[in-house]
């Protein structure tokens, strides 16, 4: 099996130079894991920190300023709180299961990552069934959830793991079925050929009305997907306490915490790779360079990112009948809709290319 | 309504049968039509007064209390149907509830006010029945003052715990340790 | 066609309250609250009339204005004062005349009500200004307001 | 037929009950509600109270008039100056004391800055409850602005304890008439954006409207009062009905909505927020000169009798009872307090909704748990 266009192969041309083919795969692997692992444990603390500005900035406040230049420590110190806090649980607590759910959530978050394409070259794991990945593995994250809430022997949990269960179920559809509006455009599932696609014009761009609203309908499933505002019934402080998290402390607690942080990346990373081109520079302006691919594609993430936070900082949170009835009632005829209506603009050939 | 003919009528629902020793005992559940056409100047059970208050008080025998606060509530020229306060009192030998009630059609209010003298077992009707919030200020009388209500539907102690030992309000209450007496 | 009209009235009024959250972000440098407390504390100034806590202002002379008439003690609900007075000699007139030997506060059960100063015949005791009444030992609560060795200001009768 | 029914019983759903608060972001202080609950649906609700209980009636009996008042300030702590004054006036009706007219009117414009303050936070609050935690602090901006009138002028931004039976503590300050104008002006600009940015929300639309009805039967069976028995077109403003102070010389509208829901009870306290601004302008710009306090006897015995004074708190109507035998303590005060009887409507509202619907039923009740426990 050779996977193409990816870091992976780099690494492992030059691990071959040192052992046999084998043992260089495995070592190839874990290292490029090891780096992802690095590298988003940190970005996703700076998200938290972002999170926290934004958040400061729409509430007229000033946000964590005091630890490093501009609190951009803030988190970090956090974390060793968090790290160094006593981890608590509740008496007849499913013990084995209690512990095993945060990292369920963390891993499925991690996962989907392996996919991403940052630029052409910095990609772990370009396989050609890419966005079919994204979808189940982000839906993963819900059992730890539904694990977490169920063991902590908890009411408020519970009541908070059976939502995210319904709306996991309900709103996974939306994500598929706007996501599956775009592939009919691309004609593949691999990543780097949907970025391929791409180069004559951004998806939301060639798909121009029915384009636009896989994107709002996406972008409104996505935020239910990562249980956040105003989607977030998981956890609803003013009703559930804390929710499913409501028994976790310490670096579990941080880990269902820093999960989030991820999954909202990847929503937005999805967001950004299949409506925005990816790595691709608007009208091709950096095509000369190709690592600034890096630069735009995190910059469209942010972007979205970004979105989903004014979501959160904006709106009242739905009422879980309510989330079911936007759900089934609004987004999924819609999207069926939609889905015919871009199949007959990709068989009319009626696509907008640059 | 003003205060006098609020005094009559409700004079006349009550009407006191020792004063009419001849007359044929009176139903009270009749209708009021019957009973002013045959003592119209019956003496009643219930005692008016308006010295020393900005209401029209009347104290009722705690056997007619819930018949009397169910007229007033009903009756169409009375409609009495916003009790806002329920007061528990200690008047040092008795012990009572001031009932303050408004009427939102005719913007009259009354005070109706209820005694017993049995400290040990002060017990009087609920009113609940008829206004809903007494449910909870009977609760609290009950917590503070020990009077007991029949019929009410959750009388239990709304404040304090259920080992609290006797009733704070009460005049003859003391807790050394908690009361700072000046 | 109501579904559809529902579906934009709905989207509109989202787009309208992310607009008022928007235009306070954009302006969130200089729209910010936030009191950054201990950094500002040069430039805090609280209002005269603010009641941090009870003070007996001293002239120049360790003179002070208080008679020791009680009325304070009185007003107080909480029993937050407490005056230890003694009788000591006018040596102008020869007279026994009443004068404090400690005026004692206790912050710690002073609920700022005001009543003491208000019934100060003398305007012996103020409010101060300080809110910083944070301690380490709660007995640093209790505290002597007449400075030692400070003495009733002449002409002054309750 | 036989196979379905005991499909049906290893499915049964089962109630159970979940505690919700002393300590739960919702219940805003120290509320103990014990739910009974089947999944989301709210069976019943029962209130458990008591935990700040100060009996403040109890330690009435035992203060002097003067003392008392700074009692009240620990009810209702957000509508403080309106409990002070109810006690003020209770002692001044008894004793037939003619209060200047710069008193009454200074009492009123400060009575609805405090009503104001009330539902400024209020409404951070309750957008808070429904997930939208971006207008707290909004409504607390603004809610700002008028504590620092308060501590300008009455040296607390809380527990003012502005009033003495007679009368004020103080004078206004100097900048009190301007610093109202500029609130006034600024607050006119901003109710506006709370419309914009909550009010219309589609998402707060759904979760209020049609959620914990009362009808007006109900509301008036309950002693509901205040904003809460205003929504379900209880006309109960005390203002109106029994004026107090400066409010017989002003001229506003009752706001009154009959739907009975948890969205009309928002728009009367949205409402009332430009009636009291209504009648602050109408009152700042003439506040009569005079004494700002009349003598009293430094003790203050009111007559033998029973006096009853309501006032119109920004959570309802407030009433003090007072039995006097004559002396320098009352014999039996009591407060009714708004609060109390509108919590007593919770259970009837919230069951059979579900339990986000409780939380905001809750939140347009304005609970204030001084209030209750007193």
């Amino acid at each position: 099996m050779r996977i193409p266009l990816s870091i992976t192969d780099n690494i492992q041309e030059w691990l071959v130079s040192m052992m046999s083919e084998s043992a260089a795969s495995y070592v190839a692997m874990i290292i490029v894991a090891l780096i992802y692992l690095g590298i988003f444990a940190i970005a996703g603390l700076f998200l938290v920190l972002i999170e926290r500005r934004v958040a400061a900035w729409f509430q007229l406040r000033i946000g964590p300023n005091r630890v490093g230049f501009q609190g951009l420590l803030q988190t970090m110190a956090d974390a060793l709180k968090l790290v160094s806090k006593e981890l608590t649980g509740t008496d007849r607590a499913d013990k084995f299961l209690y512990n095993l759910a945060p990292y369920f959530v963390i891993i499925s978050a991690l996962m989907a990552l392996g996919v991403m394409p940052f630029t052409k070259e910095f990609q772990a794991f370009d396989i050609n069934i890419g966005i079919f990945f994204l979808i189940a593995i982000s839906s993963i994250g819900v059992i730890g959830i539904l694990l977490g809430g169920w063991a902590s022997n908890n009411k408020f949990a519970l009541i908070g793991a059976m939502r995210s269960g319904v709306q996991t179920i309900s709103y996974e559809l939306s994500v598929g079925l706007s996501l599956l509006t775009m592939i009919l455009l691309t004609g593949s599932l691999q990543l780097s050929e949907i970025v391929e696609v791409q180069k004559g014009g951004w998806l939301i761009v060639q798909g121009h009305i029915p384009a636009i609203i896989a994107f709002m309908i996406y972008m409104i499933a996505g935020t239910a997907e990562t249980n956040r505002a105003p989607f977030d019934m998981v956890e609803a402080e003013s009703e559930l306490g804390a929710g499913f998290h409501t028994e976790y402390s310490g670096m579990k607690f941080a880990y269902f915490f820093l999960a989030e942080f991820i999954n909202m990346f990847l929503i937005a990373a999805i967001a950004a790779t299949v409506f925005f081109g990816a790595w691709l520079s608007p009208f091709g302006i950096t095509e000369s360079i190709p690592w600034l691919g890096v630069f735009w594609f995190l910059a469209k993430t942010l972007v979205l990112v970004f979105l989903m936070m004014w979501f959160r900082w904006t709106f009242p949170r739905l009422r879980v009948d309510q989330l079911l009835t936007l759900e089934w009632k609004y987004l999924l005829p819609i999207n069926l809709v939609n889905i015919v209506i871009m199949a007959f603009i990709v068989w009319q050939k009626l696509i907008i290319q640059i | 309504m003003t205060n006098e003919t609020l005094q009559e009528l409700l004079g006349s629902w009550f009407p006191n049968p020792e004063a009419s020793v001849a007359s044929e005992p009176v139903e009270v559940t009749e209708g009021e039509d019957a009973i002013e056409a045959k003592e119209p100047i019956n003496p009643s059970l219930l005692e008016f007064t308006e010295e020393g208050s900005q209401f029209l008080n009347v104290l009722v025998k705690p056997e007619n209390l819930h018949q009397l606060m169910s007229k007033l509530k009903t009756t169409a020229e009375t409609s009495f149907d916003y009790l806002f306060c329920l007061s528990g009192v200690d008047w040092g030998t008795d012990l009572g509830i001031v009932y303050h009630l408004e009427s939102t059609k005719h913007r009259h209010s009354i005070v109706v006010k209820v005694k017993t003298e049995d400290r040990e077992n002060p017990t009087f009707d609920s009113v609940c029945d008829i206004w809903r919030t007494a449910d909870f200020h009977e609760r609290e009388v009950f917590d503070f003052f020990g009077i007991k209500f029949n019929n009410h539907p959750n009388l239990k102690r709304l404040f304090l715990t259920d080992e609290w030992d006797g009733f704070p309000l009460r005049k003859d209450y003391v807790d050394e340790i908690n009361m700072v007496v000046k | 066609m109501g579904y559809f009209s529902n579906i934009f009235n709905g989207i509109k009024t989202l787009l309208t309250g992310m607009s008022i959250t928007g235009k306070y972000f954009l302006n969130s440098r200089k729209g910010a609250i936030t009191q950054q407390y201990p950094d500002n504390r040069e430039t805090l100034k609280m209002f005269d009339r603010f009641r941090g806590e009870v003070i007996m202002p001293h002239d120049e002379n360790n003179e002070h204005a208080c008679t020791g008439c009680q009325k304070c003690e009185i007003a107080c609900p909480n029993g937050t004062i407490e005056i230890i007075w003694d009788r000591g000699i006018d040596e102008e007139t020869g007279k026994k005349k009443k004068k404090i030997d400690q005026f004692v506060y206790h912050l710690s059960m002073c609920t700022m009500c005001g009543l003491c100063i208000d019934v100060c015949p003398t305007d012996a005791i103020e409010w101060g200004q300080n809110f910083e009444n944070s301690v380490y030992d709660r007995t640093a609560l209790t505290r002597v307001l007449n400075e030692p060795e400070s003495k009733v200001r002449a002409g002054i009768e309750d | 037929m036989q196979e379905t029914t005991t499909i049906n019983n290893n499915f049964k759903s089962e109630e159970y009950f979940i505690n919700m608060g002393p300590q739960h972001p919702a219940t805003h202080g120290v509320l103990r509600l014990l739910l009974t609950i089947d999944g989301e649906i709210i069976k019943k609700v029962e209130p458990d109270l008591g935990y700040i209980h100060r009996s403040i009636e109890k330690m009435c009996e035992r203060d002097s008039y003067q003392q008392i008042v700074h009692l009240t300030d620990r009810m209702d702590y957000l509508s403080s100056h309106i409990n002070n004054e109810a006690v003020c006036l209770t002692v001044e009706n008894a004793l037939q004391l003619e209060i200047p007219e710069r008193v009454q009117v200074i009492r009123t414009i400060i009575g609805e800055l405090t009503r104001i303050a009330s539902h400024c936070l209020w409404w951070g609050v309750m957008g808070m409850d429904v997930g939208a935690l971006t207008t707290y602090f909004y409504g607390f901006r603004d809610r700002e602005m008028i504590n620092d009138i308060f501590e300008e002028t009455c040296g607390a931004r809380l527990t003012m304890n502005y009033n003495v039976p007679g009368g004020l503590m103080w004078d206004i300050h100097e900048n009190f008439v301007k610093r109202v104008k500029d609130f006034v002006a600024h607050f006119k600009t901003k109710i506006p954006e709370y419309d914009r940015l909550l009010t219309g929300n589609v998402i707060f639309q759904k979760r209020t409207k049609g959620v914990g009805i009362l009808t007006k039967e109900d509301a008036i069976s309950f002693g509901v009062s205040g904003p809460v028995g205003r929504g379900s077109g209880f006309s109960c403003d005390v203002r109106k009905y029994h004026p107090y102070s400066a409010l017989d010389k002003v001229t506003f509208n009752e706001a009154l909505r009959t739907e009975g829901d948890t969205f009309a009870r928002y728009s009367v306290r949205i409402q009332e927020m430009w009636e009291s601004l209504s009648i602050i302008e109408q009152l700042i710009d003439n506040i009569p000169e005079g004494e700002f306090r009349v003598k009293t006897n430094a003790v203050i015995k009111l007559p033998k009798g029973e006096f009853y004074q309501k006032v119109e708190t920004a959570r309802g109507e407030l009433g003090v009872y007072v039995i006097s035998t004559g002396t320098k303590n009352p014999y039996r005060l009591k407060f009714r307090s708004p609060g109390f009887s509108n919590l007593s409507a919770l259970s009837h509202m919230a069951t059979g909704g579900k339990i986000g619907d409780l939380v905001a039923t809750m939140a347009t009740l304005d609970l204030v748990i001084p209030d209750i426990d007193r």
